[in-house]
């Protein structure tokens, strides 16, 4: 019940946020922090109440007794269809994750949106939720619902209140995300009826489609179906390109949320079903699931070096970042897993911080293009203090959460295959080279005559204190990333057990 | 014939007698109002009328057969006309002109209908066929302005008439082939006649598949399909959209099963060519589309095509879950459709410049409500979760997987990501900042739109009980 | 069954190659007089067919259905009539080629 | 204070966060003593700790928390503190101290005094931290912070393009060698299973034999990392362009301790180097053409930092060279004495830049003996060190790595030979350099002399840089014993006599223009090979061309993102079809009836003449 309220607090916020703009325009921006701070409160206290996470044996995949929560109740019995939602490690940091970036995302939003106010953080609390609903979804067909239902906020988020060229990279974003989500469906139904006809019952729920018997070539084309949703919105190497239109777009906020959450949605659908649903096809598949892993690494970063657009270029950076959380999967050991888990909390907030830097620049000099830029720091000391902190997390600076994350994911890549790992491992000298780049063109160098005598406004206390939060968060996952190694490790455990013997046999074809 | 098959014929009983009532009205004192009033009490007795036959259920005589499948769809397409009539009484107000015909004709033609839904026989189902196309061809060209309705209408006739020779034709050689004229003789003796000469009985089903694949809109005999639709009334053209097409539909499900039609790999092959080609072109004509109505005609194209998917699937499969999805899909296209053409009747009207896509910017600003009706309809027609077209879609899914129909689900992946792009285009051009229009408010529209909008947002979000009661008829 | 007994299959034959000519009629006349008349001749030999399919099952429903077919020709037309007299006024024509203000 | 080690590094770091959350409210001597003073506390405890471990031999293990636990890998935040450490941090917090009590006059003037000092603190704390660590990833983030923060100091002034160039070169340059290096962790973790240190060398000791082949690639990764850092070829370019940085920042990062961590670190794992031989090889012949290469580009320059850098770049090469041949304590001594006279050196310049108003060309300066009496004897007593006149500090370290070279069995005495000849090459440029400077007549005027805040770290590094030669560094423990054995006597000599010889050159060349050389250099050859020299032997232009220019190159040419034309020709091909089917939509009904008719004939083909039969 309680992962019910964690999602309807939200839904019934957003209708309070749109009502709210009638009594006043400023309204909807507190009462959509309002509710996503209630939604935060309201976990934390339910989770005071839990057992210790660490102290659970490792949840039993298939047993959702050993889970932290669970809920199940029938929604179309006639499929076996209900609605099913669970928690574990990984899934409650993701949740975490997405509310502490949502009010991020929010206070983002704060001065950035003129127009419309309440119907925006309406859509942001709504794609919020539905965030929430893909984290904790695991009935099959639920878990689609989500997936599909969240891009819809996020689309009005773009179209309405994004850039110059809002309508293109939103029409993009939502025919890429589609297209790849009904190959989903195509397999989540391809899975559903193949169980069904081996068990003579209908069934959507992720612990009874676990180790479903099939036909290798099957269980290869199901996965593959899965394998390309999820990697469309990580998003892989070749399926990239509708992110950096999207992030450029988007407005702040939107930004925030679809770096810093949305794209985690992906990374987790691969830790959660499309791996586990089918060990053996998925880890034989993991050599060129790596090689896509390592090119979107170096692709990304190139690609990041040669943009001239702020945001487009932290967009790129994602794709770099997010390569290594491919790898990290598809090395498939727990080293690189918690790497990879880490990379998604850590990018969230050095990705999200670095979009909200972009876009107060942009609403202070109304153009993203760096050529126009250089030299803000002398106007701008705090602003460009903070940008130079997240530029060197992005680039993997030791004692920061982003190093942790991307050594794990090599320590584990490298034990299953060191070429990709020495491939990867270029990333750290080419994301060195983009990020500085950024610095340099944007901060440092000559001072702008254009806009000396604009009298730029440095970051206030809410912006601070906004930067600070992130800032402390990286800081504390870089040097004590403990707590959250802890709430993944037993997950990742029984996941790791529960493919053990194909990793094995895998292993050796990989090496 | 005795008193119970009276009551099985309730219905078409009632309907008939509202068209007998509305011609003596007409002579007596011609007036809109009082005309559209008894259509509608028509209605909603046939309704009452269509629920109480139920207990009734049986074959009457050899032509028609009413069982609760078939009274099922009756009270969907007789619902179905009600929107109509109401979304007429809009565009059709007495401004002079004498209109009372009009209500005659849509009795009429939804008697055909009803016909159509419950024949079990060639005779049965052309007479309904027929009766339901000549009151359209009317209706569409009713308006005594313009020139496109009258194009729009003689089109239609000269085309559905050519249709109608070709089905007519594959009847008679059917007949010729098997000595029997209606479907459960034809599956009776359909074997035989087969063995002894295949290219007749095979001859005949394809005109008759033809003859019906027009009135669905099928490729390649769309053709006609955007110039009716951008020619007919807004309303007729939703009438024609969902209730011709629905009872259409409905026929040929049957004729198709009780006929044992679905052995023959040959007719099947057919349908796959069919299926295919109105799920690519119905979606690449919309791509670039610009009139709302010629778009939603080139989507109702590709809808025909996923269809098709599952009636293909009955030669692979037992009929129980076919049947289920044809009527749920069926519902769900309907009820999508309609609240779409209940919104663009009421935002577009009559005029031509007004149905362009364009037309629609900012409507999200100064007609919210308008606004969202059509994006969830657009939501639905492109089968995003929580609208009934998701779930329309996950039974064709469900149904094409379970017979391994992988080419087909190939293509319909395809289509339908071609289609998310028009669809978008649509909502998107809502979503733009413009300068507010004006406000007019017709509160039963309004009503009405809710209405639709929320049976499309509860068939795809809590389906469960329609699911079950589909499963039962 | 005395007197002249013909083949169902040549009576078949004819009555397609009606058909054929019917279709053909469609395809070819531009003017919709001409038009109609085609359809007449499609919508015979359908009746054709039944009448003689029904004779070849000693049947009486192929009349039936054959009287059926006239009055629906009979309704077709008259429908067809009425709306040629519409394009005469309207369009000044009754070449249905310049009937396409709708395309694309 | 030997339990509570970690202190050291935190004050500084403290210090500096304390600087950059607070430093634009405070005043300027306030900034000035937060800084000097957080290092200074830092050195006197270095001083307390150095007395305690003279008395008791004792190795400080102490680990503060465990960083990260995943999978039996469990590096900890943790100290590691013996001899070897104890020289870093002396150096590091001393000669440290020194130069952020210089920096105090040296920055006065500059608006962001506390950025400055900020940096230069958070600096401290992290080679502190890369010094101290107990295990390679600990050492790595002290390795990769010290990395950021030269980044940030040689960038300091970043309104000039050029300093943001230099600083990302820098950065980027070493990076390189970290991301080898990284790579040699990820190899030792994964045979190994460990990465504290001590563990790890002894794990090393049990699975690996002398000459195999993992430990030589996981040292080639390591050496990697050092050759970055150290500024050694091929990957020395960066140093020269650090010059950019404020001098004090030359001084303490660029001279004295953050370019000196690849000697340490492989210093540190020499007990894996002793496992592959090749390695120490390499090492030694990196060491040697590095400080050849550079004694010769240091010739020519005029930049009086320029100079300096690239006697740095020759001097680490020598301690390379030390290392390579196994004469690690040798290697650290030279570290050692390098920090003081190289550091004196730099502070001096520094001193002439300043007062000269930022003049940097040596053949604009001349005469500066009589009017910076202060500084021109530090560079005396430096010059002296650094070309290892003997007596001086320069000398002893000098010439005993030269000595144990020449023992290597058959290496050797060609090392030894090249290493004097760098001997000689060092001792002509730093005396060209004084004579230049100081004698001769005035061309520039210096405004002033140097306040006490810059006399007195001067004078200091005078007296160290002289008697420095005299410390025991106490890293007999550390390493294994080189045997006491002494080469020939003649031998001695002549090392010994070499840097005289050099000085009597330069004195002659530069001085009273006794040998002229000038015919020499203006001869085409001799231009030719100057200018060779003078760009430092092209290596830039080299690199250039074969990886800036190419990866310019390729990020430009991807930019419009090829990938994205495949979906932009899905696109097409859609709306080609589009095109075509919308043709066909001509509002013509006989078309339509033709388009029916076909469908008619396609259907009945497809019904009657497929291979039909009754299924089921």
């Amino acid at each position: 019940m309680i992962m019910i309220n964690l999602i309807g607090i939200l839904l019934i916020g957003g209708l309070l946020a749109m009502i709210s703009e009638r009594f006043d325009d400023k309204m909807p921006r507190k009462v959509a922090m309002a509710v996503v701070l209630t939604d935060l409160l309201y976990l934390l206290m339910c989770l005071s109440g839990m057992p210790e996470i660490t102290q659970l044996q490792a949840p039993l995949a298939n047993d959702p007794s050993t889970w932290l929560m669970h809920f199940k109740s029938d929604w179309i019995p006639a499929f076996g269809i209900s609605i099913e939602l669970a928690l574990d490690g990984i899934s409650l940091l993701m949740v975490l994750l997405t509310l502490v970036l949502g009010a991020i995302a929010i206070s983002a939003s704060w001065t950035d949106i003129v127009v419309r106010k309440g119907f925006f953080e309406a859509n942001l609390l709504w794609s919020l939720a539905g965030v929430l609903g893909v984290f904790m979804a695991l009935d099959l067909l639920l878990f689609f619902l989500f997936w599909e239902v969240m891009l819809i906020p996020m689309y009005f988020m773009i179209a309405i209140w994004g850039h110059e060229n809002r309508g293109y990279a939103a029409m993009k974003f939502f025919i890429f995300t589609q297209a790849s989500g009904l190959l989903m469906l195509i397999s989540v139904l391809a899975l559903v009826a193949i169980n069904h006809s081996n068990t003579g019952v209908w069934s959507f729920s992720y612990f009874d489609l676990l180790n479903t018997q099939m036909a290798e070539q099957t269980a290869h084309w199901i996965m593959l179906g899965f394998f390309v949703a999820f990697v469309v919105k990580l998003p892989g190497f070749p399926f990239h390109t509708w992110l950096p239109d999207a992030h450029t777009q988007a407005p702040t906020a939107g930004s925030v949320i679809l770096a810093g959450i949305l794209l985690k949605t992906g990374a987790y659908g691969l830790i959660r079903f499309a791996v586990p649903l089918f060990p053996e096809a998925a880890l034989n598949f993991s050599y060129p699931a790596m090689l896509l892993g390592a090119a979107g690494v170096v692709y990304g970063a190139v690609l990041a070096f040669g943009q001239t657009d702020f945001k487009r270029l932290i967009a790129y950076s994602s794709v770099s970042h997010m390569g290594f959380v491919l790898l990290g999967i598809y090395a498939w050991n727990e080293l690189a897993l918690q790497g990879a888990v880490m990379q998604m909390v850590a990018h969230g907030f050095s990705t999200a911080a670095l979009f909200m830097i972009a876009g107060s620049l942009q609403e202070r000099l109304h153009t993203r293009d760096m050529r126009q830029m250089s030299g803000l720091w002398q106007q701008m000391p705090r602003m460009g203090a903070v940008a130079m902190f997240f530029v060197v997390a992005s680039l993997g600076l030791p004692g920061l959460g982003n190093f942790v994350a991307e050594f794990l994911v090599l320590l584990g890549l490298f034990k299953v295959n060191a070429w990709i790992t020495v491939i990867a491992a270029t990333g750290l000298i080419t994301g060195a080279a983009y990020s500085l780049l950024l610095m340099q063109r944007s901060f440092q160098g000559e001072v702008n005559k254009k806009w000396a005598d604009h009298g730029l406004i440095d970051f206030g206390s809410r912006e601070m204190l906004t930067m600070a939060v992130m800032m402390i968060a990286l800081i504390v996952l870089g040097i004590y990333p403990q707590p959250v190694l802890d709430t993944a490790h037993p997950v990742l455990q029984s996941l790791l057990e529960l493919t053990t013997e194909p990793v094995n046999t895998v292993a050796e074809v990989v090496r | 014939m005795n008193a119970s098959m009276f009551s099985a014929l309730a219905p078409i009983l009632i309907l008939s007698l509202t068209a007998v009532v509305l011609m003596a009205q007409a002579s007596i004192k011609r007036d809109q109002a009082i005309a559209s009033m008894i259509t509608g009490v028509g209605f909603v007795l046939a309704l009452f009328a269509a629920h109480y036959a139920r207990d009734f259920a049986q074959p009457v005589t050899i032509l028609l057969q009413v069982d609760h499948w078939s009274l099922f769809f009756t009270s969907l397409i007789i619902i179905s006309s009600f929107v109509t009539l109401i979304l007429s009484l809009e565009t059709f107000s007495p401004e002079g002109e004498r209109k009372e015909e009009y209500y005659l004709l849509l009795v009429l033609s939804v008697l055909g209908a009803v016909v159509l839904i419950q024949s079990s026989h060639m005779v049965s189902l052309l007479l309904g066929m027929e009766l339901m196309g000549v009151a359209l061809y009317a209706m569409i060209a009713f308006p005594e302005k313009g020139e496109l309705p009258l194009e729009g209408a003689i089109k239609y006739l000269v085309l559905s008439a050519c249709a109608s020779a070709m089905l007519l034709y594959g009847f008679a050689l059917i007949y010729a082939a098997t000595g029997s004229l209606s479907y459960l003789g034809i599956g009776a003796r359909a074997a035989e006649a087969y063995v002894q000469n295949p290219m007749l009985i095979m001859a005949g089903s394809a005109m008759v598949l033809a003859g019906i694949g027009f009135k669905l809109s099928v490729a390649p005999f769309h053709m006609w399909t955007p110039d009716v639709y951008e020619g007919a009334p807004t309303p007729v053209t939703g009438f024609l959209a969902t209730v011709s097409k629905g009872a259409v539909f409905v026929a040929l499900t049957r004729f198709y099963i009780d006929g044992n039609l679905h052995q023959y790999s040959g007719l099947n092959t057919a349908l796959v060519v069919l299926a295919i080609a109105s799920m690519l072109i119905g979606n690449w004509l919309a791509l670039r589309q610009e009139n709302i109505k010629r778009l939603l005609a080139y989507s109702s194209i590709a809808h025909f095509g996923y269809l098709l998917v599952v009636l293909i699937a009955l030669s692979y499969m037992d009929d129980q879950l076919v049947s289920q999805s044809i009527t749920f899909y069926l519902t769900a296209y309907l009820v999508t459709t309609l609240a779409a053409f209940a919104v663009v009747s009421t935002i577009a009207g009559e005029d031509v410049k007004r149905q362009d896509i364009s037309a629609f910017e900012g409507l999200f600003w100064y007609r919210p409500l308008e606004a969202s009706a059509l994006t969830i309809a657009m939501l639905s027609l492109a089968g995003i979760p929580l609208t009934a077209g998701f779930m329309a879609k996950f039974f064709v899914i469900t149904v094409g997987i379970q017979s391994d129909l992988w080419v087909l689900l190939g293509v319909l992946v395809l289509g339908s990501a071609v289609g998310i792009y028009y669809y978008l285009r649509v909502i998107f051009a809502m979503s733009k900042s413009s300068q507010g229009g004006e406000q007019t408010a017709n509160k039963l529209e309004k009503i009405l739109a809710v209405a639709l909008i929320v049976s499309v947002l509860l068939l795809g979000s809590w389906p469960q009980p329609f699911i079950a009661y589909a499963g039962g008829l | 069954m005395d007197g002249l007994n013909i083949p169902l299959n040549h009576i078949l034959l004819v009555s397609s190659l009606l058909f054929a000519i019917g279709m053909l009629g469609l395809m070819i006349r531009r003017n919709i007089i001409f038009i109609l008349m085609s359809l007449e001749v499609m919508l015979n030999a359908a009746a054709l067919a039944f009448v003689a399919a029904g004779a070849h099952w000693e049947q009486p429903d192929g009349q039936v259905v054959f009287m059926l077919i006239l009055t629906v020709a009979a309704a077709e037309v008259a429908v067809g009539l009425g709306l040629v007299l519409q394009v005469q006024k309207r369009f000044k024509t009754l070449d249905m080629d310049h009937a396409n203000r709708m395309q694309g | 204070m030997s339990e509570t080690i970690w202190v050291i590094p935190l004050i500084p770091l403290l210090s500096s966060v304390m600087l950059m959350l607070f430093g634009s409210r405070l005043k300027i001597t306030h900034i000035g003593f937060l800084g000097v003073a957080s290092v200074g506390i830092s050195a006197l405890l270095t001083l307390v700790l150095a007395v305690e471990f003279m008395q008791n031999q004792q190795i400080i293990q102490e680990s503060l928390w465990t960083w990260m636990e995943v999978a039996g890998f469990a590096p900890g935040i943790s100290f590691y503190f013996d001899g070897l450490t104890l020289v870093m941090m002396s150096v590091i917090t001393g000669v440290g101290f020194l130069i952020h009590l210089f920096s105090t006059e040296f920055m006065e003037k500059d608006p962001s005094y506390a950025r400055y000092f900020a940096y230069l603190n958070m600096f401290v704390a992290a080679m502190l931290v890369l010094v101290m660590a107990d295990n390679l990833l600990l050492l790595y983030l002290g390795w990769e912070g010290v990395g950021v923060c030269s980044y940030l100091l040689v960038g300091f002034w970043y309104q000039h393009n050029a300093n943001g160039q230099a600083a990302r070169k820098a950065f980027i340059v070493t990076r390189i060698g970290d991301t080898a290096m990284a790579l040699g962790l990820l190899l030792l973790f994964t045979e190994l299973g460990t990465l504290d240190i001590q563990a790890m060398v002894g794990a090393a000791n049990q699975t690996w034999q002398i000459g195999d082949s993992i430990p030589l690639i996981a040292c080639l990764l390591i050496i990697c990392g050092a050759v970055g850092k150290s500024a050694q070829l091929p990957l020395h370019t960066w140093l020269p362009d650090a010059m950019a940085g404020p001098t004090p920042v030359s001084a303490l990062i660029h001279a004295a301790t953050m370019v000196t961590a690849g000697v340490y670190l492989i210093a540190r794992t020499h007990g894996l180097f002793l496992l592959a031989p090749t390695a120490m090889t390499v090492v030694a012949v990196i060491g040697i053409a590095t400080s050849l290469m550079a004694a010769f580009t240091a010739l020519m320059q005029t930049d009086i930092k320029r100079i300096l850098a690239y006697s740095t770049i020759s001097q680490i090469g020598y301690m390379f060279l030390a290392l390579g041949v196994g004469a690690w304590s040798a290697g650290i001594f030279h570290l050692m004495t390098h920090a003081f006279f190289k550091a004196l050196l730099f502070l001096g310049s520094g001193a002439i830049i300043h007062c000269l108003h930022h003049e940097h060309n040596i053949f604009k300066m001349g005469g500066l003996r009589t009017r910076m009496p202060v500084t021109f004897w530090s560079f005396m007593i430096g010059s002296a060190a650094l070309a290892a006149l003997p007596m001086t500090s320069g000398f002893f370290s000098k010439d005993q790595i030269l000595l144990q070279a020449y023992q290597l069995p058959d290496l050797g005495p060609g090392l030894w030979m090249a290493g004097l000849l760098g001997a000689l090459l060092t001792a002509i440029y730093s005396f060209r350099l004084v004579f230049v400077v100081f004698f001769g007549e005035a061309n520039t005027e210096p405004d002033k002399d140097t306040g006490w805040r810059m006399a007195v770290p001067l004078s200091v590094l005078c007296f160290l840089a002289m008697i420095g030669g005299y410390f025991m560094i106490p890293v007999a423990e550390v390493f294994p014993a080189s045997d006491g054995s002494h080469p020939a006597h003649w031998v001695e000599y002549v090392s010994i006599s070499v840097p005289l010889v050099g000085l009597l050159v330069a004195y002659l060349v530069f001085f009273n223009r006794r040998l002229n050389i000038d015919g020499l250099a203006n001869s085409t050859v001799g231009k030719s090979l100057g200018n060779f020299w003078l760009s430092g032997w092209g290596i830039d232009w080299l690199y250039d061309h074969l990886f800036v220019r190419p990866y310019y190159g390729l990020a430009n040419l991807l930019k419009s993102e090829p990938v994205d034309g495949i979906y932009g020709l899905i696109v097409a091909l859609n709306q080609t079809f589009n095109h075509w089917l919308s043709a066909a939509q001509s509002g013509r009904m006989r078309w339509y009836l033709a388009s029916m008719v076909a469908g008619l004939i396609i259907l009945i083909t497809l019904a009657a003449n497929l291979p039909t039969g009754v299924l089921q």
